[in-house]
């Protein structure tokens, strides 16, 4: 039956009720209803979403794809705001409103000392609500809205304990590397508009083909083609919200806000916006080859060289941080290879186990106090069983162990790579295997550090609680090291959602791969070249999930990482001083994975400090010295120099004004002989 | 032979003749308290010889005594609007000359005969009565200028004016005299047949050149505009605003009959030279004033400015250019009035209000001086909606008109360095703090702060409806 | 024999004489009256020259209302340097110069 | 029907201000009433022009034509089209904001700032309505008084300089122009704009006339390099200064090039856009760059306007090379649509901004930067409009804002890919000079005692902030009804670029 387009804005302006509610009613219906109102909303739209996806798939609905109402109508030229609505579609809905969904519960437990609750409650709504505008959209201009407004809130929340220099720093880093995305992406529409003539999915993808041998001219004599043009501006706007090098240096640095955020935002659904856009725009990137190697190679790069950086960070939520930039790097190499349902395969089974991570890295920072630094904690594991457990499913399945979610979806990726004969697809070959192994480094040291080994804090009982509540907003770092109480288990708002999210990150991979992947699931919604069609050959040898997870133990992929995970349970249970041994054995290398390659630094000093520069100069130089200083003043001063002067003609001596008289006849008098001559 | 008819053309000036004298006489036998009186009288005077001059309007222009005094369009405007700023002068001048000893009957006899001076001279028909219609002008202001006998500066500003006077009219005398040689007569409309075939064109051309030196120094354009400041701020500012208004019109006037109604045939010569008159007197005028700090002598520039505007109409040597001017010459007229009527109404007895600092913070002290002030300011440096840009913008149409584009152009260049001295005086009004222990409002009586009032709000009204006005400078000349 | 021209020549010279001792004397204003005279004397001499070779009396005529004007104004000139020398008991034209610029 | 709709609402305010003068010094309430009355009846009459208009009907609207001056033909000529009423609306909707928002900010002479304020919107409101070349020139010069007391009576210490450098230099600016006119009524007998439009005129008058008018408006907008007056009379300037300043003033100057330039002097117009578009280029790099590094708000946004004001003229401009380069006439709607929406747009958002400001300023008397700082701990309100007006100054979709920059940025890309990249440069830096502000505004620790004491905004403030945000957000979701109610006009326009006058 059809989708109504009432459960649609329902789903969509759920959300957005709920943040109003929260956000100007908050001192009126206090915490406790700030929560409520916010989670009914998401649970609305969860609900409703997954009884749209059921509709999309059991019961037979057509794609949706209607406009709500005009935006702007000018000549031939229109924006409307509208639903689209097919199966892909529909699966970002459910993750969005379900992780949102549990990330609303488990903030209740994060937040609760929090002064900010409701603030924090009426943020998540509101991203919720534009993420969803994001994914539903049908046109371009409503996908750059949403594009924005998640970026809005995502500046918002990075920098939600704003009385922290660090936090407000991070927000201004993130909303300005995300403009520079968004600056292309902004040319790539536009160049879409001029090239197909609409800003409207269905009839933009039609007109697609029409784009083949059209160039956009450059200079006198270059022409570039329009599609790897379109495709590479959209691209980069990918490259800022998806966190692709060189654009993913605001990542890390979000890790300023708080942690569901980190989970829900810079996790499992914002930075896969660009993945989810790419995917929507197969139909135009199917056109440029160019386009999809540079999107490979940029992806592939990503996806090994932020994951070594991983391995040398000691806070466990960079730690993280830099596992997710990997991630995305793995996503982006799909789509680069034309596999862009693996990619959106892999963009869901992440968002689960890597939201079940932050959650969990969550859960321990609230049960060590917002002490964040994994060298100070050790053997926490018989302080907190659920979350122990459920970060190590999520672990396995960030690594890739058969039968995990992450294994079906990173294992495909890596195929499709393999399977891809576009340029430069050998060096996005070795990437993401390399990038297999380095993940499971990182992984496997951060579990150890964390939960295993023996404990690198004391406890000290002294003046209890009071002492932390008074830290908690401005996140006190008091010495590190010092606990004031025994860690122990978060409560059931937070272990909840970790375990709602363990069972997808365990099932959700053997359950969808088949159809996902290999048959033809999403429909008209994704669109390949026979030609590239690198996951219709890895289908060819594909015969169901569990003997792909068995076949899979005996690939290089499972080695690598078992491999690791010999390393580091060598490293860190039996012998810890290696590690510090290795370190200064590779001084350089660690240097440079400690300073994240100086990327941060270099834009630091280029972007900030030279913009400034040039800025100052461009002040003191252009408006104040030539325009104001020169043109404006100086002729003003001119002007009064010469009145200075003239005015010492009106001598006040007779004789000089009777000169003045006759000297005037003697002129008129020698101009018109002049003139006779 | 003078018949009746010649007596009844030239009634308006008789008329003032023998009220003059009798005013002169009732001075005479009058006691000092008894005063006030000849004041009203002698502004009655002037408003029934206004009635006189529009009522006895004739239809066409008529001639009297063989042509040497002609009654037409043009003559009526000038007379009205002469006699009409004399009355406002007297109106404004009551309380100044009373605070400073100065209120005595020989202001107001040699004004109105300064008067009859101007009536004369924009009715002349001929060289002689240019000539006598001037000197009885320039006489007379001679002696209102050293009306003060005990002030050093209006003594000085008085031989200053006399010796550069004498001398201009002696040049005007020398050039008519050679006019009279080249063309035989002294008759401006026999001038006019004959100017265009005389037998030694360079000697009219030479005495063409002396009268505008003449004209020029009665004008008050550079480089014959040397003794405008000194006076203006030398004499008694209660004469200072009337040689700054009246006389202007008797000016144009002059420069009419001498110019069109004598010497229209030489126009492409005497084009060129007023054009240049014109840019010297645009930019002296307005730069110097910009040093100025004394309010008079600011405001002498910017006469000067005003003359070089007026200039662009005459170059224009049209009926459109000289309706302009005329426009022109009347605005300025009122604004002159205007402006010096406030600062005699703010000036008190030992406070000569004279320093454009001397308005600091006028708006709190007498926010309606300040507003009024501010109103003059703005319409003299021609800012729409007031009468001044619509003068200004009749000016330049002229002046582009005649193919003088680029005298336009340098026209429009001074007005913008002269907006920034009338600015400089509304910023001393409104934006400065006023001088603790100074105490500055308008004085008089309430029928002086009335007429002020009027003559200012004139100029905003004009500023909406100066069509009517316009259509009668139009109408005198192509008539 | 006599022309016009000579008498042209005259009255140019005598004028001429009269302008440059306006500017040259820096004496005393009573040298200013006189030759303002001197300029007035000079016009009558063209006007008369002028009127008696065109055979046309006019010339004379206004000669006369010069040389009467001229006595009037003289009249006030002298009564204005009476004037200025009783306010600053001096009549040297090169310290008359207290208002300037 | 009633047809001197117009005249009212320019007369309106005009005849109000007497009343409030009479009401003098000693009843500043009395006076602040009655002035707030006037411009709630001004508000109110435009409101009901906005039915009588008929936005299918490309021509003029509410047509009043009488004879002014017999002896220079000229028109006391009033009309609107769907731009003129959109920009009228504008002026009557901030003509309210201000003068409450001046309620007791204004202890000096309120009176005389109110009767100044309404003398102002009566004006400005001229301007928009007149057809009559002279009538236009009259109401655009004698706007500068009203606004000069303005800034110089109630301004900031360097106020004289701030003051004398705005009259000057926008008077310098129009003076050309009536140069230009004089020399157009002499060519075709009349001041009125239409037939101004018909007359056929050389490439070399139509350069001289261009320039002529460039300068005029140019100055006004204000483009680069004439811009510098802006952010000294915006800085000196009473908050209620700057918003009708910012908010209506600057658009009088892209509405000129609307009605002058375009019309009168197509030839020369297209043969030099490329001046125009690249000044406008050099405005959203050059100005972004320099308003980055302000340490006075109000500078800042002084300078962000001239960034914003770029995208006018570039939209105005790209408009030739899509009709007559690329024979586009759909996109030079677009961009066209987009200047407009933008010039309104901009009303909303700097006005917003300046008053934002002026909240800041009523409490600790500084518009230096580093004198604040978490701002946001004390007045959490104050600071949610502030991130909102300043989203929509760095152009985020959702707020009005975004939509004329989105559209002017479409448009150029389809005359030239390098005009769009530069255009959207302003992404970035705009989001650069403007969050960077709300960061050591707003957020952060309170470093600064006195920040520590001020209160949130009263109920008042929150009046005049949320009337703008409510403008910001309806128009940033829906500008459709925006855009129909100028469709017509601007379609009008864009054709009449197509036919050439030589």
């Amino acid at each position: 039956m059809e989708l109504s387009t009432s459960i649609l804005l329902t789903i969509a302006l759920a959300p957005l009720v709920g943040c109003l509610l929260a956000g100007f009613l908050g001192r009126i219906i206090g915490r406790a209803g700030s929560h409520t109102a916010t989670i009914l909303g998401v649970a609305i739209a969860c609900g409703l979403s997954f009884y749209v996806l059921y509709q999309l798939t059991a019961g037979g609905a057509p794609v949706y794809n209607q406009n709500i109402y005009t935006w702007f109508e000018i000549g031939k030229y229109n924006a409307h705001v509208g639903f689209l609505v097919d199966r892909l579609t529909a699966m970002m809905m459910v993750v969005v409103t379900f992780v949102s969904l549990l990330v609303h519960i488990y903030t209740i437990g994060y937040m609760h000392e929090d002064p900010g609750y409701q603030r924090f409650f009426s943020y998540i709504s509101l991203f919720t609500f534009s993420m969803l505008m994001l994914v539903m959209s049908n046109n371009f201009m409503q996908l750059f809205f949403g594009w924005e407004a998640v970026g809005l809130v995502s500046y918002l929340l990075i920098g939600f304990w704003y009385k922290r220099p660090t936090a407000i720093f991070a927000n201004l880093k993130a909303f300005l590397v995300n403009r520079v995305g968004d600056f292309g992406f902004l040319l790539g529409i536009a160049g879409v508009l001029y090239f197909l003539g609409t800003l409207d999915y269905a009839t933009a993808f039609t007109a697609a083909p029409t784009l083949v041998g059209k160039t956009l001219q450059i200079t006198q004599n270059t022409h570039w083609d329009a599609a790897t043009v379109i495709c590479i501006l959209l691209f980069i706007g990918a490259m800022g919200k998806s966190a692709q090098v060189p654009l993913h240096v605001w990542l890390p640095d979000s890790m300023e806000g708080p942690t569901p955020i980190s989970a829900l935002i810079h996790a499992a659904t914002m930075v896969t916006a660009g993945i989810f856009m790419v995917a929507r725009m197969s139909p135009i990137f199917e056109l440029s080859e160019q386009a999809l190697s540079f999107v490979m190679i940029i992806g592939a790069t990503g996806a090994l060289f932020t994951g070594l950086i991983g391995i040398v960070q000691n806070d466990i939520k960079r730690v993280v941080a830099y596992s997710t930039l990997s991630q995305l790097g793995y996503m982006t190499v799909a789509l680069g290879v034309s596999a862009y349902s693996g990619a959106v395969f892999h963009l869901m089974t992440h968002a689960f186990f890597k939201a079940l991570l932050f959650l969990g890295a969550g859960s321990v920072i609230i049960a060590m106090h917002h002490e964040q630094d994994m060298r100070y904690m050790g053997g926490l594991r018989k302080y907190m069983p659920i979350t122990w457990i459920t970060m190590w499913i999520g672990s396995l399945a960030l690594c890739g162990v058969p039968f995990f979610a992450g294994f079906y979806s990173k294992d495909a990726i890596i195929e499709a790579v393999g399977e891809s004969h576009r340029w430069g697809s050998g060096y996005a070959y070795f990437c993401v295997m390399a990038g297999a192994f380095v993940t499971a480094l990182y992984t496997f040291r951060q579990m150890y550090l964390t939960f295993h080994g023996k404990e690198r804090f004391t406890v000290v009982h002294d003046h209890g609680h009071g002492h932390h509540v008074e830290h908690k907003d401005d996140h006190g770092h008091h010495e590190p090291g010092i606990m004031h109480e025994t860690p122990h288990e978060t409560p059931w708002v937070v272990t909840l959602p970790l375990v709602l999210l363990a069972i997808p990150s365990v099932l959700v991979g053997f359950f969808a791969i088949q159809p996902m992947l290999f048959g033809d699931w999403f429909g008209s919604a994704i669109h390949i070249n026979e030609a590239n069609n690198v996951l219709g050959e890895i289908g060819k040898e594909f015969h169901g999930a569990a003997s792909m997870a068995l076949h899979g133990f005996t690939q290089l992929p499972f080695w690598l990482v078992a491999a690791a995970f010999a390393i580091q349970t060598y490293i860190y249970l039996f012998n810890p001083s290696v590690a510090d041994r290795i370190k200064t054995a590779l001084k350089p290398i660690y240097n440079m994975l400690n300073h994240k390659y100086w990327f941060d630094a270099v834009y630091f000093i280029v972007f900030a400090r030279g913009g400034m520069a040039l800025g100052r100069a461009l002040w003191k130089g252009g408006d104040a010295a030539v325009i104001d200083g020169v043109l404006v003043n100086g002729s003003a001063g001119l002007v009064d120099r010469i009145a200075g002067g003239v005015r010492r003609l009106q001598s006040g001596y007779l004789y000089h004004y009777a000169f003045a008289m006759i000297l005037g006849l003697i002129l008129l008098l020698g101009g018109y002989w002049l003139v006779e001559q | 032979m003078p018949n009746l008819n010649d007596i009844l053309i030239l009634l308006p000036e008789l008329y003032l003749v023998a009220a003059a004298c009798l005013l002169l006489l009732l001075d005479a036998f009058m006691k000092a308290e008894q005063r006030p009186l000849l004041h009203w009288l002698s502004i009655a005077v002037l408003l029934v010889a206004i009635y006189l001059v529009v009522g006895g309007q004739p239809s066409q222009p008529v001639t009297a005594f063989g042509g040497m005094f002609v009654r037409d369009g043009v003559s009526e405007v000038l007379k009205v609007f002469a006699l009409l700023c004399t009355a406002l002068v007297f109106v404004y001048a009551k309380p100044y000359l009373t605070d400073r000893k100065l209120f005595v009957g020989e202001y107001y006899t040699l004004s109105i005969f300064a008067v009859i001076g101007i009536m004369l001279l924009v009715s002349a028909g001929n060289l002689l009565t240019v000539y006598l219609g001037l000197e009885q002008l320039t006489l007379s202001s001679y002696a209102l200028v050293a009306l003060n006998r005990d002030s050093r500066l209006s003594s000085e500003a008085a031989i200053k004016y006399f010796v550069l006077g004498a001398l201009a009219s002696g040049m005007l005398l020398y050039g008519m005299s050679m006019v009279y040689g080249a063309t035989g007569t002294l008759d401006l409309a026999r001038l006019h047949l004959a100017a265009g075939h005389t037998g030694m064109p360079h000697l009219l051309v030479f005495g063409l050149i002396f009268m505008i030196v003449g004209i020029a120094f009665k004008l008050g354009a550079a480089p014959f505009h040397m003794w405008i400041p000194d006076v203006y701020q030398g004499s008694p500012t209660a004469v200072t605003i009337f040689i700054g208004s009246a006389p202007k019109l008797a000016a144009f006037g002059m420069a009419y009959r001498l110019l069109e109604s004598g010497l229209g045939d030489l126009s492409q010569h005497w084009q060129l030279m007023l054009a240049c008159l014109a840019v010297l007197s645009l930019a002296i005028g307005n730069i110097v004033a910009i040093v100025q700090t004394n309010l008079k002598r600011l405001l002498a520039y910017s006469t000067i400015s005003h003359m070089g505007y007026l200039l662009l109409g005459l170059v224009n040597a049209g009926p459109e250019g000289y309706a302009a001017a005329l426009f022109y010459a009347i605005s300025y007229a009122l604004m002159g009035t205007a402006a010096f009527g406030i600062i005699l109404a703010l000036a008190r007895a030992g406070f000569e209000c004279e320093e454009i600092d001397d308005l600091k913070g006028l708006n709190q002290r007498s926010p309606w001086a300040a507003f009024l002030m501010m109103l003059v300011m703005f319409s003299l440096a021609g800012v729409p909606p007031l009468f001044g840009f619509f003068a200004k913008l009749l000016v330049l149409q002229a002046a582009i008109h005649a193919g003088f584009l680029w005298l336009a152009i340098v026209g429009a260049v001074f007005a913008i360095i002269g907006l920034y001295y009338y600015l400089r005086v509304v910023k001393v009004m409104y934006f400065d703090k006023p001088v603790e222990g100074t105490e500055i409002r308008l004085q008089g009586d309430a029928s002086v702060r009335l007429v002020l009032s009027l003559n200012v709000l004139a100029l905003l009204v004009l500023g909406f409806a100066w069509g009517p006005l316009f259509g009668w400078c139009q109408r005198v000349f192509v008539g | 024999m006599i022309t016009l021209a000579h008498f042209i020549v005259l009255g140019a010279v005598l004028f001429s004489i009269a302008l440059a001792s306006l500017f040259i004397n820096r004496k005393n204003v009573i040298v200013l009256l006189m030759s303002i005279e001197l300029m007035l004397l000079a016009v009558n001499i063209n006007f008369v020259a002028f009127s008696r070779f065109l055979g046309d009396v006019a010339g004379q005529v206004f000669v006369f209302f010069i040389l009467t004007v001229a006595a009037a104004e003289t009249a006030i000139g002298l009564a204005i340097l009476v004037l200025l020398f009783r306010n600053r008991s001096t009549i040297n034209v090169a310290e008359i110069d207290s208002m300037k610029g | 029907m009633f047809n001197h709709l117009l005249s009212l609402l320019i007369w309106l305010p005009i005849v109000g201000a007497i009343p409030v003068l009479l009401a003098g010094s000693s009843r500043p309430n009395a006076a602040r009433w009655i002035s707030l009355l006037v411009a709630i009846a001004t508000f109110a009459v435009s409101l009901y022009l906005l039915p009588q208009y008929n936005s299918a009907d490309a021509a003029k609207q509410m047509v009043e034509d009488h004879l002014w001056i017999a002896g220079l033909n000229v028109h006391y000529a009033l009309a609107v089209d769907g731009i003129s009423i959109a920009l009228i609306l504008l002026t009557t909707f901030v003509g309210i904001l201000v003068i409450v928002g001046a309620w007791e900010v204004i202890q000096v002479n309120p009176h005389q700032y109110m009767a100044a304020m309404l003398v102002l919107e009566g004006l400005m409101i001229g301007v928009f309505c007149a057809t009559d070349a002279l009538l236009f020139y009259v109401f655009f010069e004698a706007m500068l008084i009203p606004m000069f007391i303005l800034i110089g009576v109630w301004g900031g210490p360097r106020r004289v300089y701030a003051t004398l450098k705005f009259f000057i230099y926008t008077f310098f600016g129009s003076i050309f122009m009536l140069v230009g006119l004089i020399y157009l009524y002499l060519k075709a007998g009349s001041f009125d704009l239409a037939q101004l439009a018909a007359l056929p005129l050389s490439m070399k008058e139509q350069t001289w006339l261009f320039f002529a008018f460039l300068i005029a408006f140019a100055v006004k907008v204000p483009m680069v390099p004439v811009h510098t007056w802006l952010p000294d009379a915006h800085v000196e300037a009473p908050t209620g200064g700057s918003v009708v300043l910012a908010a209506v003033m600057l658009k009088i100057g892209g509405y000129g090039f609307l009605r002058f330039s375009l019309p009168i002097v197509p030839d020369a117009s297209e043969a030099y856009a490329w001046v125009v578009i690249g000044l406008s280029l050099i405005a959203v790099v050059y100005i972004g760059y320099i308003a980055l590094v302000q340490e006075d708000m109000k500078k800042l946004v002084a300078y962000s306007s001239v960034a914003h004001m770029g995208f006018v003229t570039l939209g105005i401009f790209i408009a030739f090379m899509l009709v007559r380069g690329a024979d586009n006439l759909d996109a030079a709607k677009l961009g066209m649509q987009g200047a407009m929406v933008q010039m309104i747009s901009h009303g909303f958002v700097s006005g917003a901004m300046f008053s934002c400001i002026g909240v800041l300023y009523d409490r600790l008397h500084t518009r230096q930067i580093k004198d604040y700082g978490g701002v946001i701990n004390v007045m959490p309100w104050f600071g949610f409009f502030y991130v909102l007006f300043a989203m929509a100054n760095s152009g985020l979709p959702g707020t009005s804002g975004f939509v004329g920059e989105f559209q002017v940025i479409l448009a150029s890309f389809q005359a030239n890919a390098w005009i769009a990249f530069f255009a959207a440069f302003t992404l970035i830096i705009g989001a650069a000079y403007t969050l960077y502000m709300v960061k050591r505004v707003l957020w952060g620790d309170i470093t600064n005692p006195h920040v520590a004491e001020m209160k949130d905004i009263n109920g008042r403030e929150l009046f005049v902030l949320g009337a703008f945000a409510a403008a910001v957000l309806v128009l940033g979701v829906w500008p459709h009804p925006l855009v129909q109610l100028m469709d017509t006009s601007v379609t009008q326009l864009v054709t009449q670029l197509g036919n050439h006058k030589i």
